[in-house]
């Protein structure tokens, strides 16, 4: 895919829901000690997109994620999903409703098989409550469950190249093969917003470039991403838009094309040279 | 003597003392074993002047304790159950002869115990529980031919024989009343003889007897007797533990009428089984199941009530097996629904409480205390009972009673709470 | 005074908790065990010539000799004393290390927890062993009756300070400060605590991990062996249980102060001593071991991280 | 059907373990008695009393797993939950104070199966309280809070100030004396509660037909016999009802977030999992099941002091534990057996065994006389004397090595695998779940498992 | 491979535990060289790393350096024989200061010349500003700096660097192999592992590609680099 195709692609794509914003973040902020990692950070995040954030080493991008999830509070500012305002509340709150993330440095669940891993991620499992789950009849319903869950398991291990891991343990895997694990666990909680913090560090190009095939796939279907990456190809070639970070603020935000030229920016996060 | 649990309702004594506010009490009772006491002392000393009169019982009697406490002890009096028995001196001579040391504190009570468990066991002519249970009085009370410690063996031989004895032990008369406790009671007054001593010293002695001294309570009318077999006796004492220092003298002395059996030429053989509570509840119920599983038809042991009474309760009872504990003397022993299985012999606390407020009265002449007392059923009833005395019969008043707990590294702030008014 | 030995003994459970990453529950019988190597040493050279030896070397057992009757203390044997104290270090460390050499090193990869649960069969093994050998019985030590007192008068009343208060207090102190200036001066700090980060890149980064960790069971075992000879100085008795009675305070103590803080640890040791003995005032006695513990919790629930810890939580 | 066949095989092969292990300890046991030249009687009792601590270490561990090798909860305050159940079990159902019987205070008077009731609800209650900091805190750190959490309910019990009071007992406002009985326990005269139990099952000819057999055999008042071998077996019941409960917990979505949640809590906070309710849900039950083994256990043992609740006993049950492997049901029964029999019971055995054979003399009185014969003409005899009279210690000694050889060797257990499947159905490879799946779409089930993922995406 | 190479990985098999990773791996470093390895995920190119540091079990073949051989030695000693290593992940001590890292980068010397610090600090300005910042609060990139000085702090004549550019901005990932020409330059020579695997091609000498856990190719990077195969394969086209 060259870079022309990907910008036309990223052009053509989505455009009925433009307006429609299910992710909000208004004058977040968040200090650590003397740092201010986050400063008044706006923006938004529209349905149906693969919007890239972007900023320099430190900027805040891991600590606006964060914030986000709930991992975080933040000291100032809010955080709406869907319309709500989720500031503050639990993670796995928020990832109920469907705004899920991953982490930067993959955090799997060593002494659990990859397909355990995977079959922890689905959100409504009837069999996380305790009597459901023990009691004789009502633990039927479980394991129907369980069944339909294993078969949606096994399609995205296969989708992510990983299925002949299925049973191996996860902290046997590799550092890519972790990170492929964590981004595939985080799609089986059928997330709206998927938060992916540099999922392709340490993927090797080949694999990155399926990958992002998918990512884009799955965007047709409704799902929304905003994705923290270096790599400013990938970022130009594959999101609609860009939003800058830098010393904790938004720099600027836009088309790829726009933020690419922007004097700030250069000067913040591309070099020089660029 | 038997009867009323009623010791001193209300529980924490009379706080209500208006004695002058700067005093605190004139003398102390502490109630606990040499295991804590030793530091409990040390304590003591160094944060007082050292001088208020203070009564101890029977678990403190320990002739090395001033040694370990690094002072002479002057100032404490203790009491305990005696051997008061008319057939004392046969004893401790015995005693002497035999481990070279003067007996110490319940080990006339073990000898006497495990005599009259071989003797009933000898007139029951079987190593069950039920019939050596219907024995004891027969062979422990009046009426019969009196025999002690001196001629043991001719004791044995007549109960074989199936005739009607009277064993005196040397502890006491050693007649048993319907619940099993001894009808009468002698009690020492001693004091430590100094830290570079290992005894103490008796300074009197007090009989005490009961409302009936000969005893009552159901007993077998004939005994069938028999020769040529062997007694099996079980001895639940403790080796370790708290009472490790008491224990160790009374296994000693309980293992004696065995000894004096075995090696004379009478046609009888005893079996003394020896398990070690370290005096633990849970310990002592475990050796207890041990002792049963030997067939053991009946148990001298075990030495506190707080090991006696679950021991009695899921092990004796239930397993028809007679237990006859030289030393537990809490109340609640006497109170146990015991189908008559459990016997002893020492007196019960309701007369040394008895004994100790007398003489933290009369020969003290005190008005005021304060109890210390061990954290558990021995302590706490022999409190109960001390300071129910002290104050009705005696007209004392008890500022406070005070436990502790064993094991603690300093006791400071207890006894400061206790001395305190 | 008590919380002083629990600051002492302290230290050593914070150092190797944050650099070995393990709460060591056999810390208490180390105490224990320095207590009675040290106690042995200062029995022999008082009571030589006046007991026999093997009664001298078992501390007493069962009554045969008795501290009184030697006339230990600190003013009466001071030289008694003094190798009794070094002895305690000495013998702890030795003891730790070989404890270390023998059970820890061969797992020291393995989770805190792994080590932690280890360290239970290690203090099981160690208080028993002592029991066995020592015997069970409580003895006496010191002279009582000889030690100078010197009586202080407060508003409300007497307090009687001793010389093995004082001596307690000048080791302790001396210790502290002794450790805070090794610690100060050398890199030796700075490698513990990168040990306790990540031990392995401590390793590629060329910090010798198992010097470290010895010194770490020198400088900690020392201590915990004369905290536990100066503890049984200032009670006046010795027990195979006392190390372990001491061991939950001592938790205490470290958390309080903030696991690996040094000062946490003396600060922490003397609050909870402090605790235990105010508490007093205004609960049962009964109550006062359970005060220090609520006092604890309440922390570990307020600020986990202790009074005294910068240590980060990234 | 070949994952079924093969799950069955898995579950036999475990049933086999435990079945194996404990039949080669009772037959131990058994010899070991013949040796010891008991009676039948004797030896009924040896069994009873044998099975009765399998059964309560067995249930113990469980309830551990369920903690530690479940939810990676350290929990080292075990006797805490134990001693609470057993006081408040006891609280609610010894009868009303009456003076003159051997109890000092008495209790509300409530049948036992309330009082049980109660109990467990007080252990769990008591849980939920040290959940509160569990949620937040690291496993070390839990760990010591909940030993001193047990150490503060010791003192509690100890404690004078709850030794007695009184407390209105029926609404007409009549008060009666109530308490903990301080450092002097309680005294458990409620009546026996196996009989009680037999009772309401209507099994009481039953008992009695069972008694009288016995008595064919041991003619001399069986009944305590009969007695304490039915509790035993009561007892295994009730390891068996621990294992399926936490089997089914274990294997299950709700036992997947316990394993999550051991692993890294952030990581199942992050897929939208309530840790801390599972995390609180998951302690409580098993703090309720600890109480429940604490009044299984002191029930019928006639007294309770407060001083049984040592940390001592805590440890215990984690030895037993990690021999069976934490992480694995069948390893905790197997371990808790193991423990009770060799570790727990054993040395007794064994020094009543050597005693009987050998007929030793007396032991020397310390270690001094001890070894001095040893060092001075290499005679060890006095030494192997004292070291056999001092089984008791050594025994804690064993234990603690044990422990240390365990963690070095075999941290996983003696019988391995600790890493049981937390999924209501097997989790097994891709080719075999396609037969599976196939076979049930031919079969009966007409479950849509295919379309699964074309329905992922549809709001 | 030549004899007087500075690093010679010969026939090397390693793993963890009984698990083998490496199957007879083959490489070689030469003096002042930069090479680089670069393969899929789980290819075993950070166990190549670990074993040349004896991080991992030796199963097979040897590690020879400077013509000593180093096969099983510790870490601590292979530190002195001159490598320094900055593995892939975890490579702070995330509750020192970013100046007590770089101190105990320099733990071997008696005593670290401020120069080395300078020098440290020149390479990675931003070290220098925060070199009082606990190391567990920086972000990804700073860490990587601060992971890289560390390592720079002894001078090596090897450094082993694991995948230096993953979480770097991109003027960042310039810089940092601009950062690693210079240090080779200046004489330290370089083993590698990338994923930004063209660019790692262009600039290195040499360059081996590894799957499954054996050598696929090797030969210059440029030769590399425009290997249809190893294109199609590998460098995802
Ligand atoms: N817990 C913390 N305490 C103190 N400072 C912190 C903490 N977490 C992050 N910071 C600081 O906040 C700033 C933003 O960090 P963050 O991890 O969000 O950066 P980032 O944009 O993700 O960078 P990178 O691309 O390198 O991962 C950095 O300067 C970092 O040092
Ligand atoms: N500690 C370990 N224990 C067991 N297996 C491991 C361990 N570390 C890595 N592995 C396995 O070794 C293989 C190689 O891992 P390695 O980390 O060397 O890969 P890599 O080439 O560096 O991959 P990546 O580019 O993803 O970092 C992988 O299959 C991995 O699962
Ligand atoms: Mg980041
Ligand atoms: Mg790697």
């Amino acid at each position: 895919m060259s870079d022309a195709d990907a910008g036309a692609d990223a052009q053509g794509r989505s455009r009925p829901e433009v307006t429609d914003t299910p992710l909000r973040v208004e004058g977040m902020s968040k200090h650590f000690g003397g740092i201010t990692a986050v400063d008044g950070a706006t923006f938004e995040v529209e349905r149906g997109t693969l919007t890239g954030l972007i900023g320099p080493n430190g900027a805040g991008k891991s600590t606006t994620f964060n914030l986000i999830t709930g991992m975080l509070t933040p000291d100032a500012g809010t955080v709406s999903f869907e319309g709500e305002d989720i500031t503050g509340l639990e993670p796995y709150e928020i990832a109920d409703r469907g705004l899920v993330r991953t982490f930067q440095i993959a955090r799997e669940l060593q002494e659990m098989t990859v397909l355990e891993n995977m079959m922890l991620a689905p959100k409504g499992q009837r069999g996380e409550r305790l009597w459901r789950s023990v009691l004789p009849v009502a633990r039927r319903d479980v394991v129907d469950q369980e069944t339909e869950l294993l078969d949606r398991v096994w399609e995205i291990l296969e989708f992510f190249e990983i299925e002949h891991l299925a049973e191996e343990y996860a902290g046997n895997l590799s550092g890519g093969q972790r990170k492929l694990l964590e981004m595939a666990r985080a799609l089986l909680t059928d997330p709206d917003v998927l938060l992916l913090d540099e999922p392709f560090a340490g993927v090797n190009p080949t694999l990155e470039r399926r990958l992002l095939d998918h990512i884009h796939e799955l965007r047709d279907r409704g799902y929304t991403f905003l994705l923290v990456e270096h790599d400013m190809d990938l970022i130009m070639e594959n999101c609609r838009h860009v939003v800058v970070m830098h010393q904790g603020r938004i720099l600027t935000e836009g088309t790829p094309e726009k933020v690419k030229a922007d004097e700030e920016v250069i000067e913040a996060y591309l070099g020089g040279d660029v | 003597i038997g009867g009323g649990g009623d010791g001193g309702d209300g529980g924490d004594g009379g706080g209500d003392g208006e004695d002058s506010g700067d005093g605190g009490p004139e003398m102390l009772i502490v109630i606990g074993y040499p295991e804590s006491g030793i530091q409990l002392f040390r304590d003591y000393y160094s944060m007082s002047s050292g001088d208020h009169d203070i009564l101890v019982p029977d678990g403190l009697r320990d002739g090395a304790m001033p040694g370990q406490v690094g002072n002479d002890m002057a100032n404490v009096v203790g009491t305990a159950p005696a051997a008061g028995g008319p057939n004392q001196e046969a004893f401790a001579s015995f005693f002497e002869e035999q481990y070279g040391e003067s007996p110490g504190v319940f080990t006339s009570q073990s000898y006497d115990s495990v005599a009259i468990q071989i003797l009933a066991n000898a007139a029951a002519g079987e190593n069950d529980g039920m019939a050596v249970r219907d024995q004891m009085r027969r062979i422990a009370n009046p009426s019969g031919d009196e025999y002690g410690p001196q001629n043991f063996l001719e004791a044995v031989e007549a109960a074989a024989n199936g005739d009607d004895i009277n064993y005196q032990g040397a502890s006491s008369a050693t007649n048993f009343n319907e619940a099993g406790d001894p009808a009468s009671a002698a009690y020492s007054i001693w004091e430590f003889e100094g830290a570079d001593s290992q005894s103490t010293s008796q300074i009197e002695v007090q009989s005490f007897e009961g409302e009936n001294p000969e005893g009552g309570g159901q007993s077998a009318d004939s005994a069938p007797g028999g020769m040529g077999r062997t007694i099996d006796v079980g001895i639940l004492l403790p080796e370790t533990g708290d009472l490790a220092s008491v224990g160790g003298p009374m296994i000693q002395a309980a293992q004696l009428p065995a000894q004096q059996v075995n090696e004379s030429d009478l046609d009888l053989e005893v079996n003394a089984q020896v398990e070690d509570t370290q005096t633990s509840p849970s310990t002592g119920v475990t050796a207890a199941e041990s002792l049963v599983n030997s067939g053991m038809p009946s148990v001298c042991g075990s030495a506190s009530s707080g090991v006696n009474v679950p021991v009695s309760q899921e092990v004796f009872i239930p397993n028809q097996i007679v237990g006859c504990s030289p030393s537990s003397t809490a109340l609640s022993v006497t109170n146990l629904e015991d189908d008559d299985f459990i016997f002893r012999t020492a007196p019960s606390d309701q007369l040394q409480g008895r004994v100790m407020a007398q003489v933290a009265s009369e020969r003290l002449g005190n008005t005021t205390a304060a109890t210390l007392y061990v954290n558990n059923d021995y302590g706490q009833q022999l409190s109960e009972r001390f300071t129910g005395e002290f104050e009705d019969t005696f007209g004392g008043t008890v500022t406070d009673q005070v436990a502790f707990n064993i094991g603690e590294s300093s006791y400071s702030s207890v006894i400061e709470t206790a001395l305190s008014a | 005074m008590r919380g002083l030995v629990i600051g002492l003994a302290g230290i050593g459970l914070s150092m190797t908790y944050s650099i070995l990453n393990f709460a060591n529950f056999s810390h208490g019988d180390y105490i224990t065990s320095g207590a009675f190597a040290g106690w042995a040493t200062t029995y022999l050279l008082a009571g030589l010539g006046r007991a026999d030896v093997g009664s001298l070397l078992l501390v007493g057992a069962g009554g045969s000799v008795l501290g009184g009757a030697l006339d230990i203390g600190v003013t009466t044997t001071p030289v008694a004393v003094v190798a009794g104290i070094v002895v305690a270090g000495v013998a702890t460390v030795l003891l730790a290390l070989g404890l270390d050499r023998v059970v820890y090193e061969p797992i020291r990869s393995e989770s805190g927890i792994t080590l932690l649960i280890t360290s239970i069969g290690v203090a099981f093994a160690l208080r028993y062993l002592i029991q066995f050998v020592f015997g069970s019985d409580v003895r006496g030590t010191t002279a009582a009756g000889s030690i100078p007192q010197l009586q202080l008068y407060f508003v409300d009343g007497v307090v009687r300070i001793d010389a093995h208060d004082v001596t307690l207090l000048a080791v302790t102190v001396g210790l502290m400060l002794g450790v805070h200036v090794l610690l100060q001066t050398t890199k030796l700090g700075k490698a513990m605590r990168a040990m306790s980060d990540d031990e392995d890149l401590a390793r590629i980064t060329g910090i010798p991990t198992e010097r470290v960790v010895r010194a770490t069971w020198i400088i900690g075992g020392g201590l915990t062996g004369i905290s536990g000879y100066v503890f049984v100085l200032w009670k006046g008795t010795l027990g195979f249980n006392d190390g372990w009675l001491l061991l939950l305070l001592i938790f205490a103590a470290v958390i309080l102060g903030g696991i690996g803080s040094i000062y946490g640890a003396i600060a922490g040791g003397l609050i909870i001593g402090v605790t235990a003995s105010v508490s007093v005032l205004w609960i049962p006695s009964a109550f006062s071991r359970a005060a220090a513990f609520v006092v604890m919790i309440v922390i570990l629930l307020v600020r986990p991280q202790g009074l005294f810890s910068g240590r980060s939580t990234a | 059907m070949s994952t079924a066949d093969s799950a069955r095989q898995l579950w036999e092969a475990d049933a086999t373990k435990i079945l194996v292990v404990l039949a080669a300890i009772y037959a131990t046991y058994l010899l070991s008695g013949l040796v010891l030249g008991y009676s039948l009687r004797g030896q009924l009792n040896s069994i009873a009393s044998l099975t009765f601590y399998i059964g309560v270490f067995a249930t113990l561990a469980l309830a551990l797993n369920l903690h530690w090798g479940y939810t990676g909860l350290f929990n080292i305050g075990v006797v805490g939950f134990m001693a609470v159940g057993i006081y408040v079990m006891a609280f609610v159902s010894k009868p009303l104070y009456g003076s003159g019987g051997a109890a000092q205070v008495g209790g509300l008077g409530l049948p036992i199966p309330v009082g049980i009731l109660a109990g467990m609800v007080a252990a769990a209650l008591l849980g939920f309280v040290v959940a509160l900091p569990a949620l937040r805190l690291r496993a070390d750190y839990l760990a010591i809070v909940t030993i001193a959490m047990s150490e503060i309910v010791r003192f509690t019990f100890l404690s004078s100030t709850f030794q007695q009071f009184q407390v209105p007992h029926t609404l007409a406002g009549d008060w009666t004396r109530v308490g903990f009985g301080g450092g002097s326990g309680l005294i458990l005269d409620f009546p026996d509660p196996l009989l009680a139990l037999i009772d309401v099952l209507g099994l009481s000819t039953v008992y009695d037909g069972l008694v009288g057999l016995v008595g064919t055999v041991v003619p001399n008042n069986p009944d305590p016999i009969v007695h304490s071998l039915v509790y035993g077996l009561v007892l295994l019941g009730v390891v068996a009802g621990y294992f399926w409960l936490l089997k089914r917990t274990g294997e299950s979505p709700f036992g997947r977030v316990l394993k999550a949640i051991r692993e890294d809590e952030d990581v199942a906070r992050a897929l939208g999992k309530n840790t801390g309710r599972f995390k609180i849900t998951s302690f409580m039950l098993g703090c309720a099941l600890m109480g429940l083994v604490g009044i299984l256990w002191l029930m019928g043992q006639g007294a309770v002091t407060p001083n049984f609740f040592r940390p001592r006993l805590t440890f215990f049950v984690w030895i037993a534990l990690i021999i069976g492997g934490a992480g694995s049901n069948t390893g905790s029964v197997a371990g808790g057996a193991i423990f009770a029999a060799v570790l727990y019971q054993g040395p007794l055995y064994f020094q009543n065994l050597v005693t009987s054979v050998f007929q030793p003399g007396d032991a020397p009185g310390s270690f001094g006389p001890a070894v001095a014969p040893l060092i001075a003409n290499f005679d060890p005899v006095p030494f192997l004397l004292y070291t056999l009279d001092s089984v008791r210690q050594l025994q804690l000694v064993v234990m603690g090595v044990v422990l240390i050889w365990l963690m070095h060797n075999r941290p996983e257990g003696m019988l391995g695998h600790r890493k049981e499947t937390a999924a209501a159905i097997p989790l097994v490879g891709r080719s075999e779940q396609g037969e599976r799946t196939d076979a049930d779409a031919v079969g009966t089930d007409p479950t849509p498992a295919g379309d699964a993922s074309g329905g992922e995406r549809d709001e | 491979m030549s004899a007087d190479d500075l690093l010679i990985v010969e026939s090397l098999d390693a793993g963890y535990g009984d698990l083998q990773i490496l199957d007879g791996v083959d490489l070689a470093v030469g003096d002042e060289e930069y090479t680089t390895i670069v393969g899929p995920n789980g290819a075993g190119k950070s166990t190549v790393m670990k074993s040349v540091f004896g991080l991992t079990t030796h199963m097979g073949g040897s590690v020879r350096f400077d013509g000593g051989d180093i096969t099983g030695l510790d870490p601590e000693e292979i530190i002195y024989e001159g490598i320094g290593y900055v593995p892939q992940s975890d490579n702070v001590f995330a509750s020192l200061s970013v100046r007590e890292n770089l101190e105990m980068g320099g733990y071997i010397l008696d005593s670290v010349p401020e120069e080395r610090f300078d020098a440290v600090f020149e390479r990675f300005p931003i070290l220098a500003e925060r070199s009082a910042q606990t190391a567990g609060t920086l972000s990804g990139g700073q860490r990587q700096m601060l992971a890289m000085g560390r390592a720079l702090m002894l001078d090596p004549e090897l450094l082993l660097l694991d995948e230096p550019s993953a979480g770097l901005a991109p003027d960042l990932v310039d810089e940092m192999f601009d950062r690693i020409d210079e240090i080779n330059d200046a004489g330290t020579a370089i083993l590698m592992v990338e994923q930004n695997a063209k660019e790692a091609l262009r600039r290195c000498d040499r360059g081996y590609v590894l799957a499954n856990g054996t050598n696929r190719f090797e030969g210059d990077g440029r030769t590399l680099l425009d290997d249809e195969e190893v294109r199609r394969e590998f460098l995802g086209g």
